[in-house]
C-alpha cells in the first residue's frame, strides 16, 4: 500500500525526523487558507500514487495566497497516470543548499533492508544510479542490531564532508530504519534530503509503501488507506480477498495461484491471444470469491471470453465449480467461457458444472486455445 | 533417494487443530508421512484423530517424540514466532506453507534459523514431496509418482501442472520443492540444485522461475558452473504487468533486472532447456535424457 | 539505583503491564484520601529500599480508610534497616488465587539478561530457590532477537496451566523485557505476579534497579532518584564522583581503584585494623575530588587515622597532592594521616607534600601498618 | 613472545583527540607502540602530533593503514558504539578503556564481536602491555619489565601494584593483561591463561581475582585441568560488606557465590598459590618457579 507524501511526512515527523511544516488540503479554499498561515512563497504538491507529478504540472510554486488558492484550483481534479488528483499538500517553498537522497528497501538478495544514500538527489535519482552507481551508497543492515550509530554516521559522511550535517543526516537514517520497521514498510525514501542555507538538515520530500501483509496487525496505518486514489476494479478485488491487475487483453482469465495465473497469460499469448487481467482467486477460495471475481471480469467491456484455469489442491474444485454456478443466477456472462478444472475433488466439480449446463476440460493448452478462439472469433 | 525429506522424516505439524493444518494433517498421513506429533497452545494432552499426540509447545513435542522436521499452517501473524519456534526447538527442517508473512519478519527469523543450522523451506509455499515415501505440505499426493525427475519451483499450482505433465507421460519425481514465491525466502534455487546434484537417484532436474528478483538469474550461473546433470526450466509471467512503482529504490537497487526475458536468455546461456509452455516439460526432457 | 515500588508500578504500567491501582502518599491525610477514593480494603506499604518489609511491620491492611490513615501514621517515619520510611502505597488489598514470581537480571556467566519464573512465588522465592531449585525456570535472552514470543510463551506454561493465563503472563514477560531495556535496568522483578479469583493476571508488586552508568542518558530516569531515601554520606561521595560504602571500622581509606581499595581493606585487616570505608576516588580526579574524599571521611566519628593509598597512572599523583593539601586549607583533618603516593608525577607531588609539612611512604605495607598504628595507638 | 600485542601491533586510537585519548596516544608513542591512526568524527584530515593521520571513521583508518588492533578512549555513552565500529571495521583486537559504559549496551556489543571473530578486552580496563614491545592502553611503562611472568587481573591500581611488586624485585613480565572489573566483560581469565599457556616465553602466571561473579572459580577449575605453568594468585575483597540488595533475582541466580573466601576456596584446590596480600607475590613466585 503506498502512502501520499502528507502521510509519509507525518508519519516521519512523530519519529522525530525534522520535516519542513505544511498540511493537506482537499480544496482551493482550504489551500489559501494554509498558504496564509504558512505565510511567504509556498509549493502546492498534488498527492497522487504515481511518480513524476512535477513533469505533468501536478507541482506548482505560489508566491501569494491567492495564486496557492488558483494553483490548487488548477491541480485539484487532473489527472496524473491515469489517477485524479484529490488532495494536495501546501508547503512552505524551501530555500535549498543540497539535495541528497536516503532511501530504505527490503533487498532479496542481501534478505535485509538497505540503506541506500547518494549525495546526488533529487528527481534524476534513477538516472544517478544508472550512469554514476559510484555516487550511490548501500549498507545492508543487520536487522538483529539494527542501523548502528557508526555505520549511520558513516552513510552521513558521504552526504556531508561536514561533521554536523553528517551527524544529522545519520540520525535522520537511524530514525528513518526505525520507522521503516515501525509501520511495517517494505520502502521508505526521503528524496530530496536537503540542506538549508543556515545549514540544517531536513526530508523534504518523503514516499512511504506499505507492505500489505502488515496492515492486519497495524489497523492505524490501514486507515491510512485512500481508496480514491485507486482504480476501482482493484479496490472491489482487494475487498474480496483476490489479486487483480487489469490488462489491454479480451481474454478474462481467473486462475487460482500466481505462477499459474501467470503461465497462463503467457499461454494465451503463445496461443494469439491477449490476457485483459492477471487475477489469481488465491490458495483456500470458497465460492463466494469466485462470485465476486467473475463480477470483476465481466464488468470489463474488453473481455470477449472468459478462461478459467483451476489446479486444485488446497482450493477444492468444487468449490471453484460452485461459485461459477452461483454467479450465473446472480449476473449475466455477456461472453462465452472455457473451464478447464481438475484436482482435489474434480469429480465432484465436474458433477456440479455438468448440472448447471457447463462442462469442463482437463488440458491447459486445449482450454486456453478455446478461450483464445471464441476472443477472437476464430476457429481453435 | 530423495532430497530433505524421505522415511526417516519425523513430522510435527504447529497448527494442527486449527483448519489448514487439520485438514493437512490428515492428507499427509493418508500418504503415509510419520506425522508424529502436532502443536497447538492450549491442547496440550490432547491426542489429533486418536493417533497423534498434541503438545503446548514444539520444544515438548521434539523432547517427547523425537521430531526433527516441522510444518507449519498458523495463520500470518503468528507465523514468524512458529518458525522462530521450531528453529529453537531443535527442528533441522521447517516447511511454512503460511502465506502473507510480512517480509520484516522474515528478516528477523531468516538468521535466527540460519544460526541454528536449521533450513526453512518457505513461508508461502506448497511444502515439498518425496513421492512414495513422505510429503510435507500441501502438493496433492495423487498428481504425483516416484521416479528420478527432481522438480524445484517458486509457485505452487504451477508446479502441480508441471508435475502433472510428468507423471502423467510416465515420468516419476525423485522430490518436488515449492521454494515459495514471497521476496524472502530460506531455501532457495541453488540450495535445491546443490541437494538434486547430490542426490545419486535424480538423473534430471526441472526448475520452475517467475518474474521478479534475480534468484533465477544466479541459479542460471549454478548450472552452468556446478550442474552436470540435465536441467529444463520454466519462467511464469512474460506477459505480466510491470508493477506501478513508488519511490526509486527499487529501480536503483535492481536496476532493469527481474523480466522475464532477461531470465530466460540467463537459462539458455547456462545450457538449461527453456519451455515455451508448461506441456514442454516432457519433450525436452527426452531430448536431455 | 534502586527504584521505589510505586515508581516500578508506574513503568510497568507505562509498558503495558497490568498493574492494580494505587498510588503514592507521603502524609496520612492523603493516605486517607486515597482510600476512600480506591474504597474497600487497602494496605499500606512503606516505600524503602530495603527488603522485609513486611517482617519489620512496614506492611499493613486497612478495612477503612481511617484505619489506613492510622496505618500511616505508624509508618511514615518508621526505620527499616536505617533508612526512614518517607512514602507510603496505598493499594487495594487484592483478592489473590496464586502467586508467581517473574524477574529479569543482566547474568555475568551467560553475558545477557536472564528471565527468572517460578510458579512458587512470594517472600520465600529465595528459599525456593535454595531448597527445590527445579521449581525456578530460567531463560537466557538473546539481546540480539529479545524475548520471543514462543519463548515467552513457554515460561507462561510453567507458571499457569490454563492457555489464557500462560498467554497473559508470556505479554507480561515480553513487556518486562522491553521495559527492562527502555529504562536501562539491572534488575526488574514482579514479585508476586498473581492470578485473582477471575482469572486476570496482574503485577501486584515489583521492583526495579536501575544501571547507575544509564542515567546521564535516561534524564527521566534519573529524576527518580530518592535521596532521602539513601545514606546522607553516600549521596554526598556519588555527586562528589566517587564510590564510597560505609563501615564499622575506624581506618578511614582513601584509595584510586576499586581493586586497590578491597586489597588496602584487606590489608588493613592483615595488620590487625578495621577499615572504616571503602573510598574509590575513581580514575581520572582532580584535586576537588580529594578535598570531597578527606570531608566524607572526617565526618565519620569512628576514623581514628586515614590512609591514602595512590597508585598513580591514569590519576595524576600531584592531583592527588594537591587535593590533599587544599583539603587542609579547608576543614581540619582531626585525626592522623599516613599517606602512600607513588607512580605518575610521584616527583611533584611529594614535592608538593613536602612543602604543606606531609611526608609520602612508598611502600603499601609500610603505610597501612602505621595507619593501623597510629588508629590503634599501638606501635606499628 | 608475549600474548596479544606485540611488534606487529598497528594501533589506532578511537578519540584520540579527547581529553584521555591524547594524554594516552602520546604515552603509547612515547613507549614505542606503533601508533597507526587515530579517530575523531569531523577531524579527518588532520595529524595528530604532526605524525598519526586521524580520520573520520575506523574504516578509513583501517583502510589506509592497515591497522590491526584499537583503542577505545571515547565518552561511555558512546563507546559502545566505539566498540561496534571496530569490529565492523575488521579490527582484530579491540581494547575498551572507557569506563562506565551500560551493561545493556554489552549485552549487545558482545555477540556482535564475537560474530566478527575479534577479541574485546574491558570495558572499564587498564588494556595490557607486554613490555618493550607494545604498550595498548594506560598501564605505565614505567613500572614494567621484560621478562617471563604473565600478569592478568580484573582491576588497574591493584595491578600496577603487583606488576610494581615484580618488577622491583627482577621478575619481568611477558604481558600484562588488564581484563576489567565489569559484570560483563570480552576477554576473561580463561582466554588469558589459555593464551599464557600457549606462549613458549612465559613461565608463571599472576592471577588477580577480587569478589563477585563466579569466573575466578570458572578459571580456577580451567587451571586445574588445563595448566601446567605454575600459578599464584590474589583475591581483593576480603573485607569488603555484601552490597545491599533489592530483590531476588541476584540471589536465585548465584546462591552464594561470587564472595572472597570462595574464590580463595577454589584457588587453592586448583593448586594455585594464594597471596595474603599483594607483597607475597614475589615470595610465593619463588617457590613455584
Amino acid at each position: 500500500m503506498n502512502l501520499h507524501e502528507y502521510q509519509a511526512r507525518d508519519i516521519l515527523r512523530r519519529h522525530g525526523i525534522p520535516v519542513p511544516p505544511g498540511d493537506v488540503a482537499t480544496t482551493p479554499a482550504e489551500a489559501r487558507a494554509l498558504a496564509e498561515k504558512l505565510g511567504g512563497k509556498v509549493v502546492v504538491k498534488a498527492q497522487v500514487h504515481a511518480g513524476g507529478r512535477g513533469k505533468a504540472g501536478g507541482v506548482k510554486l505560489a508566491k501569494t495566497a491567492a495564486e496557492a488558492e488558483a494553483n490548487a484550483k488548477a491541480i485539484l481534479g487532473m489527472k496524473i497516470k491515469g489517477l485524479t488528483v484529490q488532495k494536495i499538500l501546501i508547503a512552505p517553498a524551501a530555500e535549498i543548499a543540497s539535495e541528497s537522497y536516503v532511501g530504505i528497501i527490503v533487498d532479496r538478495a542481501s534478505q535485509r533492508a538497505v540503506v541506500m544514500v547518494s549525495p546526488a538527489g533529487g528527481i534524476d535519482i534513477e538516472e544517478v544510479a544508472a550512469t554514476t552507481p559510484e555516487k550511490i551508497h548501500r549498507l545492508a543492515v543487520d536487522p538483529r542490531y539494527g542501523l548502528l550509530a557508526h555505520q549511520a554516521l558513516g552513510l552521513g559522511f558521504k552526504l556531508y564532508g561536514d561533521v554536523k550535517q553528517a551527524r544529522a543526516a545519520a540520525d535522520i537514517m537511524q530514525k528513518l530504519y526505525g520507522a521503516f520497521y515501525a509501520v511495517g514498510a517494505s520502502l521508505a525514501e526521503i528524496n530530496p534530503l536537503v540542506t538549508t542555507p543556515d545549514g540544517s538538515v531536513q526530508a523534504l520530500d518523503a514516499k512511504i509503501s506499505i507492505d500489505d501483509n502488515e496492515l492486519e496487525r497495524r489497523p492505524d496505518i490501514a486507515a491510512l488507506r485512500d481508496t480514491s486514489a485507486e482504480a476501482p476494479e482493484e479496490v472491489a478485488a482487494r475487498d474480496a480477498g483476490l489479486t487483480f491487475i487489469k490488462l489491454e487483453g479480451n481474454v478474462g482469465c481467473c486462475v487460482n495461484g500466481a505462477g499459474l495465473a501467470m503461465a497462463t497469460m503467457d499461454l494465451v499469448k503463445y496461443y494469439g491471444g491477449a490476457p485483459a487481467n492477471f487475477l489469481d482467486i488465491g490458495g483456500s477460495s470458497n465460492p463466494q470469491k469466485v462470485v465476486s471475481a467473475l463480477r470483476i471480469i465481466t464488468s470489463d467491456p474488453n473481455v470477449k471470453a472468459i478462461l478459467f484455469n483451476v489446479f486444485a489442491g488446497i482450493t477444492r474444485a468444487d468449490d471453484v465449480a460452485n461459485g461459477i454456478v452461483q454467479a450465473t443466477t446472480e449476473f449475466a456472462l455477456k461472453v462465452p467461457m472455457v473451464i478447464r478444472l481438475i484436482g482435489t475433488n474434480e469429480a465432484i466439480a465436474v458433477d456440479i458444472l455438468k448440472k448447471a449446463g457447463f462442462s469442463a476440460l482437463t488440458d491447459m493448452d486445449d482450454a486456453v486455445k478455446q478461450a483464445v478462439a471464441k476472443a477472437t472469433g476464430k476457429a481453435a | 533417494m530423495s532430497i530433505f525429506i524421505d522415511e526417516s522424516t519425523r513430522l510435527v505439524v504447529q497448527g494442527i487443530t486449527g483448519r489448514d493444518g487439520s485438514f493437512h494433517a490428515k492428507q499427509m498421513m493418508a500418504y503415509g508421512t510419520k506425522v508424529v506429533a502436532g502443536v497447538t497452545p492450549g491442547k496440550g494432552g490432547q491426542r489429533f484423530e486418536d493417533a497423534v499426540p498434541v503438545f503446548n509447545t514444539v520444544a515438548e513435542a521434539v523432547l517427547e517424540t523425537k521430531a526433527n522436521t516441522s510444518v507449519i499452517y498458523v495463520p500470518a501473524a503468528v507465523a514468524a514466532s512458529a518458525i522462530f519456534e521450531a528453529a529453537d526447538s531443535g527442528i533441522e527442517l521447517i516447511i511454512c506453507i503460511t502465506e502473507g508473512l510480512p517480509v520484516l519478519d522474515m528478516t528477523r527469523a531468516l538468521p535466527y534459523v540460519h544460526e541454528r543450522g536449521a533450513r526453512l523451506i518457505g513461508p508461502n509455499c506448497p511444502g515439498l514431496i518425496s513421492p512414495g515415501k513422505s510429503k510435507v505440505g500441501i502438493i496433492p499426493g495423487s498428481i504425483c509418482k516416484p521416479g528420478k525427475i527432481g522438480v524445484v519451483s517458486r509457485s505452487g499450482t504451477l508446479t502441480y501442472e508441471i508435475i502433472h505433465q510428468l507423471s502423467t507421460h510416465g515420468y516419476g519425481q525423485s522430490s518436488c520443492v515449492g521454494i515459495g514465491g514471497d521476496p524472502l525466502i530460506g531455501t532457495n534455487f541453488i540450495h535445491c540444485l546443490a541437494a538434486f546434484a547430490d542426490d545419486p537417484e535424480t538423473t534430471a532436474i526441472v526448475m520452475i522461475g517467475e518474474i521478479g528478483g534475480t534468484d533465477e538469474q544466479q541459479a542460471a550461473e549454478y548450472v552452468k558452473d556446478k550442474i552436470k546433470k540435465p536441467v529444463v526450466g520454466f519462467i511464469a509471467g512474460q506477459t505480466a504487468p510491470p508493477g506501478r512503482r513508488m519511490g526509486h529504490a527499487g529501480a536503483i537497487i535492481s536496476g532493469s533486472s527481474g523480466t522475464a526475458a532477461e531470465k530466460i536468455a540467463a537459462f539458455q546461456k547456462a545450457g538449461i532447456s527453456v519451455m515455451k509452455r508448461p506441456a514442454d516439460v516432457v519433450p525436452l526432457l527426452k531430448e536431455r535424457l
